[in-house]
């Protein structure tokens, strides 16, 4: 049919400013599952699939919807991103919406934009904080902590998060002694340090990205000697961690989203190969954004953004066979049989809705050096 | 012994880390001032200078640490320092020679050299993450700690412990040196002295025989160095990564200006300031109090006058409140007279 | 040449280059560039007004600007329902108190003579004055701010709509771009009060300072602004597009036209936008023109050059340095609130200054300071150039790397480093444009 | 018309003027002279405001002008030159000198959006009387140049031109002589002494050139180390035995004037 | 509070720090050839301007030969201190020619002629307002090599007032004392040539009696001065010859007792 042999994705992070050093990673992420299905050949009667990288300066409105308006000329039929929610909100109000356009993010995790009326055209794939929350104080809860000094950069995630584990960890009866913001990519972390140290707890969990402030606050703490643990949330999971911080960091413990099966693994080790770091925050997310468009795509037998918007979440949910990274091809081949799939990915994404996800979690523990996974939830 | 746990913890938390990157603030500055006392302009391009000459480092330690160079318990990037030193310097000479110096036979306004060192700094910025990449990278070796803060606590059975970092002392040390050595430099030697006499009146310095471009030179030499040392250590001490290194920027000029522009002793004492205010004003009392009051008075709150988030906003106002007192910045900066 | 030719020739230019733009990157990119393009303008003017005219550094753009966008949320959106009657008092006074204390301390320091005295008894104020507000402050805001925290924890606005109607009365951000003015002048009058009259690099570092505390307040307010949390679904004063594509007077006047309803609806509404900021623009720039090319110009430029001698020449320098200084940030105000409107949504963690400060002094520079036409060609080229710099830099990669093997490693780095040739290519650009005009464009008579 | 009393300017330790007391009548042409570094010019700069004196006190026609700034002595009719040209370098001479009145309706915002007329009769006087003044200094051609492209003593020129751009009461002249062709300054010393008869302006005058003072002041007061030295008419001050030897020196040609 | 004294008056100097930016264009030296015969130090029919604006100079020769002493006077604007920047390169010259001491410098840059042994003070901003007298002093002395304390010495000999401010900025000092500071500098070169612009402007008589008693000394040394005076009868009257400039070309030329007896020089120029 009057398909053209090429379908774009369009991949709108912030390639420039304060998160850079993430969403390369995050880009390849996405840029890999683009590939496994273009090269599996089986995307609606053997249709290539690529990826356009466009810019969001992260925090710069402006360039985004400038950065969006050229994808939509450039005629893409997804729209994977944006990643800072300020920018999402933008691109999705001023570009999406207008012109019918599907986005998922992989990082946008603004309740704001939950409310926000969509037309169903939005999905992000990252998990929602309240659930993160309620798992990291179940694991906190286990692990006989009282109290918690918490930490959290300040943007919608960090406050998000920082919020469910606040009121979730006090709803199980611990204290949380502070709760303090950091900025991210600021040269010096001693004074909240120095004020987290002196309000105490029994474990500071640390709400941030591993190697923006949350790695400097961890180091600036252990040099300190204000803690020798760590609670981590899904920001901070990562070898980049461990390797940076050194033994200190070894019986931190968090856990992120990710499923019992071997989903995670087999991302890591296709990033490997690849040559990118799979473990980057929100990479899993972005490959598994990027993988959800195309199965979407697959099941509607259509690039119409209009058309495929309503398949999005029968691909992501149960029912069905379940889908884990490298498996692309054959999710294809089952969607085209008319079998169901419930695609799991990378990061066990979990649509409970547009623009919302849930999901499983593994726990972490860091072990001599590597973060090694101590259970589900 | 609860005072002594008093002092060690106001000591651990503020006292130590306020003086560590008040230095590294104060060096950083120090290249700021010398491009503005001399070459009369803001220098944007400052921290990704320091990005370069750090990025060189890195490369070089690197290498040092893969043939097995090392320096005991020192940092092997301080062997290296020297050469990414000299990468620095290579680097703005060509700037100089390929940019600014256009600009400066053109006796072009001051302003348009600032907007010319912001293109400047997105050329720099470009590169460095062209070479080495956006993320953190990882190179610190040696011991991290004279003394660790569990060590401390188990030698003197104290519930406070107290770090100290090979980096801070390293750092510390090299302010005091550095800024000695260009005092000395500036005050009392004849290529000092012309330096200053070029940047008070750039006519007269030629009338009297001084080679513009020799000053100029040298001092592209001083800040390169300078940038290139302030870089690395905070490297060591933190972390690299050339986004943060342009961060970096607005504390330093802060201290410059706050200093006195154009005072290398100005951007000494700017840099503590700005670093203390930045650590003390948001600091929570609390542990301190804990000590300090007798059983039963401990303060419950956190005894906190702003939180963290306001770290910033609260740095800017001391600032705001020196200049009210000192409009020229502390040590009297040159664009006065 | 003569100037006037030279002048229309760069605008003529920069408008090619949109245009080309527009072939090849779609037209509603075009009419977005030339958006943002106007917006940029007004500050830029604002910001020459200050400069060029003046010679005040205000390098604290940012919170002006932030401070119109918050004026756009304040106007703009509806009163969160019980979120007044929650704390909205207690902040008010609390707001109030704060107010004296600062009055109180001001009067302290006229009335006492200077000595150990009165510095102690500022301090025990300004302390005890501190204590009182946080006292009334801090359970009013929490209070505010659990307010369904997720979807508001905020006070709101004053839009007379509900939650579900208050989209409809977009006319209201016609209102809220003077009223961001306002804001930003009634912060500029304090900031000058105290600020201007004394050194530069004071007035530079104070501006930058009050700006990142203006940043601060916004992203950590969460009861006035929502905070990092963003303020999303700000009304607009133009039809929203999915409207438009539903209504099917317009679907059929779209097709009279020529275009499909989604791209003819966009476009429309861009165009609308254009509109708007061209009027205020106008306005802005004739206003300044005038003012400039008069008397009061005369001596904003003798004051500029020589402030001791006009001084001694009976202008009182201080109070026109605040007044100017009022003016250009009620411009950059204005702006703001333009660009919040234009964006749908408050987001306090996108203001910094590389962005909404220094780019703006790039736009200024480049344009030729003391030119408030060079202000305006400056806003459009460098806004142009800042979103454009990213194929072009693409476009170069590809040149380069054409020759290269597909697998080359240094073909792949290349290529991953393109987006960070983004910043590499405008640096490169300006230093060339400076190069060749070292005044910038269109310099100052 | 200006009474200084018990003036002192410290800068940090040094005392630039020490203490000085002395009266300018009212119509006279008082000339202050004494040896480089006496604290004349800080003495000038403290009396229109520029300095804030340490102590003393600065009175003008009976009112108490301590600390006034200098805009708002500009309107109680104190205009001042400086010894160094302060010129608005980016503006035309001419503009140099249609910027000086005050109280211009152009200068009200209000006024230059919606009272384009007014503002226009007013710059046609204004341009009318600046080319008249730079007639009078013999620098018309130099109407449409860049004040800060003009030589040296052209700058010393437009200095006074500003002072004559309004009708002033007093008007202090710091060296206006220095580096000012001498045939010029002659007639600058008609000018001076033409708007001291005709316009009542007072003057004074600080130079180093004893023609010059002798020509048109009485009485001169001779400065030293901060503090008056003398006061009286220019032949009895260089008949003080304190002035000859700290100021006028017993150089030959000054030896041949204190004789006669 | 501001300072008075400051070049520019401004308070608001911005980012950059325009203070001590200079006038002189930099160029690159060129060559010199030998060009025998004539007086020790040449403006020869000098024709030039500012930049790219229109000459200033037109045809102007001014010369000094050995232990004498010339002075240019002029009115206002005539191109005196043009032609003492274009003698000593600040300026383009368009055509005509610089030699000294039987070479041609035309092409040479201000900085290789000082270290031709050219001395110059400037009519403006002839100090370094924010370093100390004595370090202004060294300055002078920049390019020599050998001991210069007791040339120090002298010139504090000379203007005692300068060794009671040594260790003071030379910007807080008055008018006449910075004159004489700038004085210093230039003989602090020991010059083979020594230009003067009004080195006379704002001192005190007692002062410029000495200084011309210095000037005279100096040139009875051998070393040539060129000098712009508006203090003209005075310096005339020690003057071996005298240029009188108009609108940038030669009006009258001769020794300093035959302009002073010209009448119409007397009117037009000295003041009567
Ligand atoms: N800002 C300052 N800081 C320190 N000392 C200063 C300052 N301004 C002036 N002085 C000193 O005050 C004294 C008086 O200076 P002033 O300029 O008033 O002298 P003057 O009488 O005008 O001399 P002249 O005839 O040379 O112009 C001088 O010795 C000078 O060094
Ligand atoms: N920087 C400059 N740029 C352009 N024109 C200039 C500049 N400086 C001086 N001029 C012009 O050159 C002419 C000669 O100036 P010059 O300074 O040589 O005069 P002068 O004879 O030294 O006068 P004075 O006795 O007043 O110092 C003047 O008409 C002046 O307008
Ligand atoms: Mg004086
Ligand atoms: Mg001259």
């Amino acid at each position: 049919d009057g398909h053209s042999k090429e379908v774009k994705i369009g991949i709108h992070f912030g390639f420039t400013g304060p998160i850079e050093s993430l969403t390369g990673h995050m880009a390849d992420g996405a840029e890999l599952a683009i590939k496994e299905v273009s090269d599996s050949g089986m995307l609606l009667d053997g249709m290539t699939a690529v990826g356009m990288r466009v810019d969001s300066g992260c925090i710069d409105n402006g360039l985004a919807v400038s950065n969006g308006e050229r994808l939509i000329a450039d005629g893409v039929a997804g729209i994977v991103g944006s990643d800072c929610s300020g920018v999402t909100g933008a691109v999705l109000q001023n570009v999406a919406i207008p012109n019918g356009m599907v986005m998922i993010s992989p990082s946008a995790t603004s309740p704001g934009l939950t409310t926000m009326e969509d037309n169903g055209l939005f999905f992000r794939t990252s998990p929602s904080d309240a659930r993160e929350g309620e798992v990291m104080a179940e694991i906190l809860n286990e692990r006989g902590v009282k109290s918690i000094a918490l930490t959290y950069t300040n943007n919608d995630y960090g406050k998000g998060l920082a919020d469910a584990i606040e009121s979730s960890f006090k709803a199980i009866g611990g204290e949380v002694t502070i709760v303090a913001a950091h900025e991210d990519g600021k040269a010096d972390y001693s004074a909240e340090v120095g004020a987290l140290a002196s309000a105490g707890g029994d474990i500071l969990v640390v709400a941030g990205y591993l190697d923006q402030g949350g790695a400097g606050i961890i180091k600036a703490a252990l040099d300190a000697g204000a803690w020798e643990q760590f609670g981590l949330p899904g920001g901070m999971i990562g070898e980049a961690l461990p390797a940076n911080i050194g033994p200190d960091l070894n019986g931190s413990y968090g856990q992120i989203a990710g499923s019992e099966g071997p989903g995670i693994e087999a991302f890591t080790k296709m990033s490997e190969e690849a040559g990118f770091l799979g473990a980057s925050p929100y990479t899993p997310e972005s490959y598994d954004a990027a993988a959800l468009l195309l199965l979407a795509m697959q099941a509607a037998g259509s690039v119409d953004p209009a058309v495929y918007k309503e398949k999005i979440l029968d691909v992501a949910n149960a029912p069905g066979e379940k889908i884990y990274p490298g498996e692309l091809a054959k999710a294809l081949e089952l969607i085209k049989a008319g079998t169901d799939i419930d695609y799991v990915g990378a990061s066990a994404v979990e649509l409970i809705g547009p623009g919302e996800s849930a999901g499983t979690y593994r726990m972490i523990e860091v072990q001599d050096g590597v973060n090694a996974t101590v259970g589900f939830k | 012994m609860d005072f002594l746990n008093a002092i060690v913890a106001l000591a651990n938390y503020v006292l130590i880390p306020g003086i560590a990157y008040g230095s590294q603030l104060a060096i950083g500055a120090l290249g700021v001032t010398l491009v503005y006392g001399i070459l009369r302009f803001s220098n944007f391009a400052h921290g990704d200078t320091m990005a370069f000459g750090t990025m060189i480092t890195i490369l070089l330690t690197w290498w040092m640490q893969s043939v097995g160079i090392n320096l005991g318990p020192l940092p092997t990037a301080l062997l290296a320092l020297p050469f990414g030193i000299l990468g620095c310097i290579g680097l703005v000479l060509i700037t100089d020679r390929v940019v600014y110096r256009f600009y400066r036979v053109q006796k072009a306004k001051p302003v348009i050299l600032v907007i010319v060192s912001m293109g400047v700094m997105f050329v720099m910025n470009g590169i460095v993450r062209f070479i080495i990449g956006p993320d953190d990278q990882n190179f610190s070796d040696g011991s991290r700690f004279i003394i660790s803060a569990r060590d401390f606590k188990t030698m003197t059975g104290l519930d406070e412990g107290l770090g100290i970092r090979t980096t801070q002392v390293i750092t510390v040390v090299t302010a005091i040196v550095v800024v000695a050595a260009l005092f000395w430099f500036l005050n009392k030697t004849r290529a000092g002295k012309s330096m200053r006499a070029y940047s008070d009146n750039e006519d007269l310095a030629l009338l009297s025989g001084i080679n513009p471009e020799r000053v100029v030179m040298m001092t592209w030499i001083i800040v390169a160095a300078l940038a290139t040392i302030a870089g690395t250590l905070y490297g060591l001490d933190k972390s690299f990564k050339p986004f943060t290194y342009f961060q970096l920027l607005l504390p330093i000029f802060a201290s410059a200006v706050v200093g006195g522009i154009g005072s290398p002793l100005g951007a000494i004492a700017g840099g503590f300031v700005i670093a203390f205010s930045e650590v003390t004003i948001t600091y929570a009392w609390k542990l301190v109090l804990g000590y300090m009051m007798p059983e039963g008075l401990e303060p419950s709150s956190l005894v906190q006058l702003m939180s963290t988030d306001y770290k910033f906003a609260v740095s800017f106002v001391i600032l705001l409140i020196v200049l009210l007192f000192k409009p020229t910045g502390l040590f009297k900066g040159q664009s006065t007279t | 040449m003569t100037d006037t030719v030279k002048n229309t020739a760069l605008f003529a230019l920069v408008f090619g280059l949109i245009i080309i733009s527009g072939f090849f990157q779609g037209w509603n990119n075009a009419m977005f560039i030339v958006n943002m393009g106007l917006i940029s303008a007004v500050m830029a003017i604002g910001v020459n007004l200050q400069w060029g005219f003046a010679g005040l550094f205000n390098v604290g753009v940012m919170g002006f600007v932030a401070l119109g966008g918050l004026a756009a949320v304040l106007v703009g959106m509806p009163a969160t329902p019980g979120a007044f009657s929650a704390g909205g008092l207690g902040v008010v006074v609390a707001l109030l108190l704060g107010a004296a204390t600062i009055i109180a301390a001001v009067i302290v320091y006229r009335r006492m003579a200077a000595g150990r005295n009165r510095n102690l008894a500022i301090t025990a104020i300004l302390i005890f004055g501190f204590f009182v507000f946080r006292g009334f402050l801090d359970p009013s805001v929490s209070a505010i701010e659990s307010v369904n925290p997720a979807a508001t924890g905020y006070l709101g606005g004053l839009n007379p709509g509900s939650q579900d109607t208050y989209r409809d009365n977009g006319w209201i951000m016609l209102i809220a771009w003077p009223v961001g003015g306002l804001f930003a002048a009634a912060a500029a009058w304090m900031i000058g009060k105290a600020a201007l009259g004394l050194r530069s690099d004071y007035l530079a570092i104070a501006t930058l300072g009050i700006a990142e505390i203006i940043i601060a307040v916004m992203k950590n307010e969460d009861w006035l602004t929502r905070g990092v949390k963003n303020v999303v679904g700000v009304p607009r004063p133009v039809p929203y597009e999915l409207d438009l594509q539903n209504s099917a007077a317009f679907v059929e006047r779209a097709a009279s036209l020529g275009f499909d309803p989604v791209e003819g609806s966009t476009i429309w509404v861009k165009l609308l936008y254009a509109v708007l900021f061209a009027i205020v623009l106008g306005i802005i720039f004739w206003l300044s023109q005038r003012a400039l090319n008069s008397p009061w110009g005369r001596m904003l430029r003798a004051i500029r050059d020589n402030e001791v001698a006009a001084e001694a020449m009976g202008k009182d320098v201080t109070a026109r340095h605040l007044q100017v200084f009022i003016l250009g940030s009620a411009v950059c105000g204005i702006a703001g609130a333009m660009m919040t409107t234009l964006d749908g949504q408050l987001t306090p963690g996108s203001y910094q200054p590389l962005r909404f400060t220094f780019l703006i002094w790039v736009m200024v520079i480049v344009g030729g300071s003391g030119s408030n036409l060079g202000a305006i060609l400056g806003g459009f080229l460098i806004w142009f150039l800042w979103v454009q710099v990213e194929p072009i830099g693409l476009f170069v990669m590809d040149i380069i790397t054409s020759g290269m093997s597909d697998d080359s490693w240094l073909r792949a780095h290349l290529i991953d480093s393109a987006a960070q040739m983004r910043l590499m290519t405008m640096g490169v650009i300006m230093i060339l444009v400076l190069r060749f005009s070292p005044r910038g464009l269109i310099p100052e008579k | 018309m200006i009474v200084v009393d018990g003036l002192h300017k410290h800068f940090g330790g040094f005392h630039a003027v020490d203490g000085a007391s002395l009266t300018i009548e009212e119509g006279s042409i008082t000339g202050l002279i004494g040896p480089n570094g006496a604290g004349k010019t800080t003495l000038f700069n403290v009396i229109a405001g520029v300095l804030q004196p340490t102590s003393g006190r600065v009175m003008m026609a009976g009112e108490d002008i301590t600390g006034l700034p200098p805009h708002t002595l500009f309107h109680k009719g104190l205009l001042r030159t400086f010894q160094i040209a302060h010129e608005f370098h980016s503006m035309t001479c001419r503009e140099n000198l249609m910027m000086v009145p005050g109280g211009q309706s152009g200068e009200t915002l209000w006024n230059t959006w919606f009272g384009r007329k007014r503002i226009a009769d007013e710059e046609r006087a204004l341009r009318a009387k600046a080319d008249e003044v730079l007639e009078f200094l013999t620098v018309e051609h130099l109407a449409d140049q860049k004040a800060g492209q003009i030589s040296g003593g052209q700058k010393k020129l437009l200095e006074l031109g500003r002072t004559m751009m309004v009708d002033a009461k007093i008007v202090f002249l710091d060296e206006v002589g220095a580096g000012v062709n001498r045939t010029l300054l002659n007639t600058i010393g008609d000018a001076i002494l033409r708007l001291n008869k005709e316009r009542g302006y007072t003057f004074v005058v600080i130079e180093h050139d004893m023609d010059f003072i002798g020509r048109l002041c009485d009485p001169v007061i001779c400065m030293a180390e901060g503090r008056v030295l003398a006061t009286g008419t220019l032949p009895e001050i260089k008949a003080n035995e304190q002035v000859i030897e700290a100021y006028l020196g017993t150089g030959l040609k000054n030896k041949e004037q204190v004789g006669a | 509070m501001s300072d008075p004294y400051g070049d520019r008056g401004n308070k608001d100097l911005s980012v950059g720090n325009p203070k001590g930016q200079g006038s002189i264009m930099p160029k690159a030296s060129g060559k010199t050839h030998a060009s025998p015969g004539g007086p020790f130090l040449i403006g020869d029919t000098m024709t030039g301007g500012y930049g790219k604006g229109p000459d200033i100079l037109h045809g102007c020769t001014i010369s000094v030969d050995k232990g004498e002493i010339a002075v240019i006077v002029g009115p206002n604007g005539a191109g005196k201190s043009t032609a003492m920047k274009a003698v000593f390169g600040m300026l383009d010259v368009r055509s005509g020619s610089v030699k000294l001491d039987g070479e041609d410098i035309t092409g040479l840059s201000p900085q290789a002629r000082v270290s031709k042994g050219m001395g110059f003070v400037p009519q403006t901003s002839n100090i370094f307002t924010s370093m100390t007298v004595e370090e202004n002093l060294e300055m002078g002395a920049f390019i020599r090599r050998d001991d210069y304390r007791d040339t120090i010495a002298q010139i504090y000999d000379l203007f005692p007032i300068l060794k009671d401010k040594r260790y003071q900025a030379a910007g807080e000092l008055s008018g006449g004392q910075r004159q004489q500071v700038a004085v210093g500098r230039a003989l602090m070169t020991k010059p083979k040539v020594l230009m003067l612009d009004e080195p006379t402007a704002g001192v005190s008589p007692i002062v410029m009696d000495e200084l011309f008693d210095r000037i005279i000394e100096v040139a009875r040394t051998g070393i040539p001065i060129l000098m712009v005076e508006q203090n003209a009868r005075q310096a005339l009257e020690i003057a071996d010859k005298g240029y009188v400039l108009v609108q940038g070309a030669n009006a009258f030329t001769g020794t300093g007792k035959e302009l002073l007896a010209d009448p119409e020089v007397r009117k037009s120029f000295l003041g009567g």
